[in-house]
């Protein structure tokens, strides 16, 4: 029953991310939608997880996009102004994810209904203990043993989320006069020249 | 504990992953764009935890854990290039952006 | 050490030394060419000297018979899974080596003098270098895929050579012209190769031609078909022969060494080489044969209404080629050879003749602009003459036995109406070689400026340095065709035994003797000299020569404005229509049919891809669009395979 | 609680030695940063340039040794084997020679970051050859693409940021979709091991679907068509030298993961029906990538499109699944390096920070100007377009013996086809460079101020000529099964 209802608040409150009419909704729609996955995280005891949900998410990224619907000033208009220049779109696009969808579904169906284990009780879990599953002394010991290789690339992905917006903002705040504009201004004539040249012949 | 059918699971996640894409390709927004992403790796962070738990495995956490690294970190970068991007133009608009074509 | 690792062991030295000297002169030259410039001249003829040398020092090495084959093998590469790539030397290989070197080394001293004083000489004789080396690489491969490569070189050399001029704009879109058309040769050649190594997994000769048998028939004849796509665009055949006349814009040694005596022959030495294939496909045969009498036939009509001295010589190349085509096309494989190495030595004659009457009138190429030159340039007239009388195949010079050997050969593998159309060729050749060689030397000189001025040439290179290789070249233009006297016993056919021994024989014997096709041949050849004569050569025709050849140039028919009945007669009858006929092919099959043809391919090619781009529209969402029609695509493929499985 | 199985695997030295070449590399980064910080002003990009060619050049060291010593590190997470490392030296070369390029970033782009940047998109494309598991996969590719959005909006140029936000939406979904299969092949199979999915359950469409979606992904970074509709703007758009970096070190990743997908990962009964779409892609690539490059006017993007087809080249070669497809795919790899980067050496030599010699008028009556430099450019074009004696035609050549090989006759004459088609779109920048000059301005308007590409034009034309007349097609073995 839980679960019905939380599938209910997932996909409404990813509707409302998605329909939206202005990029704050979204944001709030977004972090309903976080914590209620969050919820689900620990009905399915993973622990751990559903507290990083809760920190990562709700805590760091959602506030990043707050900011930049704050810096970009466009946060309180509605989304789209001016006219859709791409009006077919929505049919084909409806078209492509329906037929996707239903093929991952009704395989998953004939998948799981009669060939892979269902979901178990915890108590019969195959993982030592049932308390021990999904817990964050587990966790923590899988992550710095069996799966430290991967713990160690998640630190160079930071380092490049790091210095990657530190460079394209460094870029965007040091807005020197380019040395070049004469030059680029000389070469942009003398191609011109050229290409008339080219259309005459 | 609630406890269902893994196939559930499996459709809950598989119809949150399309309304990511369809947030991709419909909207015009950058930034709803990026959250459509964010929808997404959500969703199979979802079917992870789903099929984790399924198996016993904790495997799956793991690499949920992993995704939220990498959307955090792709948040970082993409709302870093949104900016690059829009930050001088009147309005926020993935349309505007088409001089490269052909 | 290094052998090992690299896998080359030097079992002949010679060999290597003749196949990398020009290609060591061509990087020397290139990187210290700007520097040494007329020196670099000299480096670069003494290198292809020592390379002749070398050569020459290796027959032995090509006629040492062993384990089974004759000819020095030097492996190269061996390492390759299912591939040997390397050298091989055998008479076959040897003739055109000696030829490509001999000949080339000639043609460079000719250089020298013809150049001297250009601002890029040291350029020129490095492409010179590199192209000796390229067509070295092509003969003296003993793989299919080497022989590509060699061929590909060639194409990019006379590539090269064509546009040394590039400050000539129409010197530049020939030799584009001459690569476009080499380059879809060389498709040509690459698909026959891909075929082969797919079918038989080896690519050396001895392999593939060792397992023929097993290929079958259509197989063979696509791989034939393919090679010969090669052979047409390489040597100039109908419909792949435009570029040939275009290709004189270059400088006329290039002419003589590229587009007469070595590279335009390269489709011989291709079926001559591969007449295992050949003789296993009948249908293969019959093909090239016809193609190369049409040739000869179209490229003799051609010349008919030419004025560039240049291009006269050309057209009669293509023509020539077509003979030597159509020979080993029908499996007279030692008469096509003989023929390509007599007309080596006389078409390179006739350029280099050619291009001491050029030189001395100042870049002068119209014939209609000359005449009168036997008084002030003997010497020019002693080569042309020889070469001419070659061509035309007059007794005793080499292209007497050599077309005879062909037109007989011709006739032995059972293709009389090849034969027919030969001997009409052999007919108009006499006529249009001999109108260029009156026009050129008889009667009154129609030049303004007076000979040997050098009108236009700041420079004054000695004149036996351009001298002495057409008066060397003189000696086997008379002496070769001896060679192939007495039949089946003749040194010629003792030579290629080896090569050919094996391979297809003629039919049985003809109603028609040798000597009766020589008598033949020869008559017709006399009447087409003859008719040259009254046309060109008599005193009424000399007196108002100028007039007459402006209007014939003008293609006004001439029956009112003409004083000379059989004169008129003739043009009305013969010379008229055969050049509306020339007119004809050259106006509607080659600027319609065939550059029409490309063109709407070219059209539809780029149509497509019009269509293509127009997906990519710069709209981000419909990318995003494109991708999710793709997944769904994904999606209903495996769920559909999944539900079936 | 820890479960004793987590505990028993023991990491051992041996495990951090496969991943040395990476570390030397991720760390290179580091320090190129670090003395960005420490160095005086002018000495900036010479300094990045040189920590990361040395760091490059350290990592290339240990791969010879790894080459020799196959080793499966973290149990069985990172594959070291003949197959990766060659993989992993393409992307080293691949990163060297593109970092020669980098003084082509305009002076206020900091040169330490864009190099720190490629440096770690390198070691995330090495993590990927190697991956031996889902998660390893994922955070290779990731690393990679993080990278790469950071790295083409590094111009002030418009089209450099429409290409980076291009690059991160669309590639950002492709990533997803990628995930989103490899999390349903978790879900069916229990497992993130790819020597796992050799067994699948039976009688299960989800793993085929699951496959599907992950070949999405794989289609997307190598740009097959209709996936690759992303390329030729991004391409265009990104510096030059992440362009460079793109069309050959995200393709070899990817390559690599797709090799080691269908050699190790699929079963035999299978392959036939899972791998059709993978060809069908492959030859819709070699023509239509073929096709849209006749008409371009852009060296950037025509080399995206050229890319296209070559990459469909490579994939036609894993039909099959024959041990000689893969060495010859592998020299192809290298072939299609070698071309590529020599090509882009040539318009970065052509470049300065104010323009990128891209446009395909700059190049007109280029041989009257710069001869070596048209002459460098149509020795590559000839190469790519599969003409002898270039290391093009000969990779051409095996690769379509082992088509042929495999049985799969129409991908051969597509392969053809499209090498025809192709040729027509390198020859007309050859025309173009060698046609006669009419305008005398042109001369000298573009100047190289750096001889670094002239170092990636040697070191490419050495290679394209020298491996098109000495092939040495790596003997490299076949993926490791773990």
């Amino acid at each position: 029953m839980l679960f019905w209802f939380l599938a209910v608040a997932l996909i409404a409150s990813a509707v409302a991310v998605v329909t939206a009419a202005k990029p704050v909704y979204s944001v709030i729609a977004l972090l309903a939608h976080f914590v209620t996955l969050a919820v689900v995280y620990v009905s399915l005891s993973a622990e751990f997880l559903a507290v990083t949900q809760i920190l990562v998410y709700s805590g760091a990224i959602l506030i990043l996009f707050l900011f930049v619907i704050a810096l970009l000033s466009s946060g309180v208009d509605s989304f789209e102004v001016g006219p859709d220049r791409l009006p077919k779109l929505p049919m084909p696009a409806l078209f492509a994810l329906v037929i996707t969808l239903v093929a991952i579904v009704f395989s998953a169906a004939h998948a799981f209904a009669h060939v892979l284990p269902v979901i178990t009780p915890t108590s019969q879990l195959a993982v030592g203990s049932a308390a021990a599953f999904g817990s964050v002394a587990t966790f923590g010991a899988m992550l710095f043993t069996s799966q430290l290789l991967p713990f160690e690339i998640t630190a160079l992905i930071l380092m490049v989320a790091v210095i990657g917006v530190v460079v394209l903002a460094g870029d965007h705040a040091t807005l020197t006069p380019p040395d070049h504009e004469r030059l680029r201004a000389i070469r942009r004539r003398e191609r011109e020249a050229i290409l008339r040249e080219g259309e005459a012949s | 504990m609630a406890v269902g059918e893994l196939s559930n699971y499996v459709t809950l996640s598989a119809v949150l992953f399309f309304l990511g894409v369809a947030g991709v390709i419909l909207r015009r927004n950058p930034l709803v764009m990026l959250m459509g992403v964010e929808l997404m790796l959500n969703a199979s962070n979802l079917a992870l935890v789903a099929f984790s738990r399924a198996w016993g495995s904790m495997v799956g956490h793991i690499f949920a854990f992993l995704v939220i690294t990498v959307a955090a970190a792709e948040a970082a970068i993409g709302l870093a290039i949104i900016v690059v991007v829009f930050h001088r133009s009147a309005r926020v608009d993935v349309d505007d952006v088409t001089i490269l074509k052909g | 050490m290094l052998h090992h690792a690299v896998g080359i062991s030097a079992h002949y030295p010679l060999l290597l030394a003749t196949w990398l000297l020009p290609l060591a002169g061509a990087l020397l030259l290139w990187s210290t060419g700007p520097r040494i410039q007329a020196k670099g001249a000299v480096l670069g003829t003494t290198v292809l000297g020592a390379a002749f040398v070398t050569a020459l020092l290796s027959i032995p090495d090509a006629l040492r018979a062993a384990d089974g084959y004759v000819g020095a093998q030097q492996p190269l590469v061996t390492w390759l899974p299912g591939m040997s790539l390397g050298l091989l030397l055998d008479p076959l290989s040897l003739l055109w080596t000696l030829v490509i070197t001999g000949v080339g080394f000639l043609i460079h001293v000719y250089s020298i003098g013809y150049l001297a004083g250009d601002r890029a000489i040291a350029r020129f004789f490095a492409y010179l270098n590199f192209f000796v080396f390229a067509m070295l690489t092509l003969v003296l491969s003993d793989n299919f895929l080497g022989l590509l490569v060699g061929w590909g070189l060639v194409g990019l050399a006379s590539y090269f050579l064509i546009g040394f001029w590039f400050e000539k704009p129409s010197a530049v879109a020939a030799s584009r012209k001459a690569f476009v058309i080499n380059v879809a040769g060389d498709v040509g050649i690459m698909l026959a190769i891909f075929i082969l190594f797919a079918q038989l997994g080896t690519l050396s000769y001895g392999g593939v031609f060792a397992h023929v048998a097993q290929l079958s028939p259509s197989t063979l004849l696509a791989v034939c078909l393919f090679l010969f796509v090669g052979c047409a665009a390489k040597s100039a055949q109908v419909p792949l022969h435009t570029w040939l006349p275009d290709a004189m814009e270059g400088p006329t040694p290039v002419s003589a060494l590229i587009h007469a005596a070595t590279m335009v022959t390269a489709g011989v030495y291709l079926i001559a080489r591969c007449h295992p294939l050949w003789d296993a496909s009948p249908d293969a045969r019959a093909f090239v044969g016809v193609v190369g009498a049409i040739t000869a036939l179209v490229g003799a009509i051609l010349g008919l209404g030419q004025w560039d001295i240049k291009r006269i010589l050309a057209y009669s190349t293509m023509s020539q080629i077509g003979y030597m085509i159509m020979g080993v096309g029908v499996g007279a494989y030692q008469a096509g050879v003989l023929h390509f190495f007599a007309h080596a030595f006389f078409k390179a004659q006739l350029f280099l003749g050619a291009g001491i009457i050029i030189h001395a009138l100042g870049d002068e190429q119209d014939i209609r602009r000359m005449g009168g030159l036997a008084r002030k340039m003997p010497f020019a007239l002693l080569a042309m003459l020889t070469g001419t009388l070659a061509i035309c195949g007059i007794f005793p010079f080499s292209g007497f036995f050599s077309k005879d050997a062909i037109l007989y050969g011709v006739l032995e593998h059972g293709h009389p109406y090849l034969y027919f159309i030969g001997v009409l060729t052999a007919a108009i050749t006499a006529y249009y070689m001999f109108r260029m060689l009156f026009v050129v030397f008889a009667g009154q000189a129609r030049t303004p400026a007076s000979v040997g001025e050098h009108a236009g040439h700041a420079h004054h290179a000695p004149a036996w340095l351009m001298q002495l290789p057409v008066a060397l070249l003189i000696v086997p233009t008379i002496g070769i065709g001896w060679l192939a006297i007495g039949g089946e016993q003749s040194p010629w056919a003792r030579f290629f035994e080896p090569i050919f021994g094996a391979s297809l024989q003629p039919l049985a014997r003809l109603g028609m003797s040798e000597a009766t096709s020589s008598l033949v041949v020869t008559s017709v050849v006399l009447l087409g000299i003859a008719t040259a004569f009254f046309v060109y050569a008599t005193p009424q025709a000399l007196r108002n020569a100028p007039e007459r050849l402006q209007r014939e140039g003008q293609r006004m028919p001439g029956m009112l404005t003409h004083a000379f009945y059989f004169d008129d007669a003739l043009d009305g009858l013969f010379v008229q229509p055969t050049r509306a006929l020339g007119r004809f092919c050259a106006a509607t099959v080659e600027r319609d049919v065939l550059d029409g043809g490309v063109h709407d391919i070219t059209v539809g090619a780029r149509w497509l891809g019009h269509f293509f781009r127009s997906f990519q529209t710069g709209f981000v969402r419909a990318y995003a669009l494109v991708l999710a029609l793709g997944v769904a695509a994904f999606a209903a493929y495996y769920v559909l395979v999944g539900v079936t499985r | 609680m820890i479960t004793a199985a987590a505990l028993q695997h023991a990491i051992t030295a041996a495990d951090w030695e496969a991943l040395r070449p990476i570390i030397w590399i991720a760390g290179g980064a580091l320090a190129v940063l670090l003395f960005d910080l420490c160095l005086p002003r002018g000495a900036h990009r010479i300094s990045s340039v040189l920590l990361g060619v040395t760091s490059l050049v350290w990592a290339g060291g240990f791969l010879v040794r790894n080459y020799h010593t196959p080793y499966a590190a973290f149990g069985g997470a990172f594959l070291s084997d003949g197959f990766s490392v060659v993989f992993q030296g393409a992307i080293v070369l691949a990163t060297l020679l593109s970092l020669l390029f980098v003084y082509t970033f305009e002076e206020r782009i900091s040169s330490a970051g864009a190099v720190a940047l490629l440096l770690w998109a390198a070691s995330g494309a090495m993590l990927m050859t190697g991956a031996g598991n889902l998660l390893i996969l994922f955070l290779g590719l990731e690393l990679l693409s993080l990278a790469l959005y950071a790295l083409c909006g590094m111009a002030s140029r418009r089209a450099a940021r429409e290409a980076a936000l291009k690059y991160l939406l669309l590639s950002s979904m492709a990533s997803a979709v990628m995930l989103y299969g490899m999390v349903l092949l978790f879900g069916v199979t229990g497992s993130v091991n790819f020597s796992a999915f050799l067994a699948p359950p039976p009688g299960n469409p989800l793993y085929l679907v699951a496959l599907g979606l992950f070949y999405v992904g794989v289609a997307f970074k190598l740009g097959l068509v209709p996936f690759h509709i992303w390329m030729p703007d991004v391409f265009e758009g990104a510096p030059l030298p992440v362009t460079a970096f793109m069309s050959v070190a995200t393709k070899a990743g990817m390559l690599a993961v797709l090799a080691r997908i269908i050699y190790v990962a699929t079963p035999a009964g299978l392959a036939n029906k899972v791998l059709l779409p993978i060809w069908v892609v492959a030859a819709l690539s070699m023509i239509i990538g073929n096709l849209a490059a006749l008409s371009q006017s852009n060296l950037k993007r025509l080399l995206a499109y050229s890319g296209i087809g070559q990459i469909g080249y490579i994939v036609a070669a894993f039909a099959g699944a024959t041990a000689l497809g893969l060495r010859y795919a592998l020299f192809y790899l290298l072939a299609y390096l070698f071309m590529t980067l020599g090509a882009f050496a040539v318009i970065a030599a052509l470049s300065d920070q104010a323009d990128e010699g891209a446009r395909l008028v700059s190049y007109a009556g280029l041989a009257h100007r710069r001869p070596m430099l048209a002459a460098a450019m149509s020795f590559f074009l000839i190469g790519l377009a599969g003409l002898p004696p270039t290391v093009g035609f000969m990779g051409k050549l095996l690769l379509l013996s082992s088509v042929l090989n495999a049985g799969y006759i129409s991908l051969a004459v597509l392969l053809i086809v499209g090498t025809a088609i192709s040729i027509y779109a390198y020859a007309k920048i050859i025309r173009v460079m060698y046609a006669p000059m009419r305008h005398e301005v042109v001369a000298g308007a573009m100047s190289a101020t750096w001889p670094l590409p002239w170092i990636a034009i040697a070191i490419c034309s050495v290679a394209v000529l020298g491996l098109g007349l000495y092939p040495l097609v790596p003997s490299a073995v076949l993926p490791l099964v773990k």
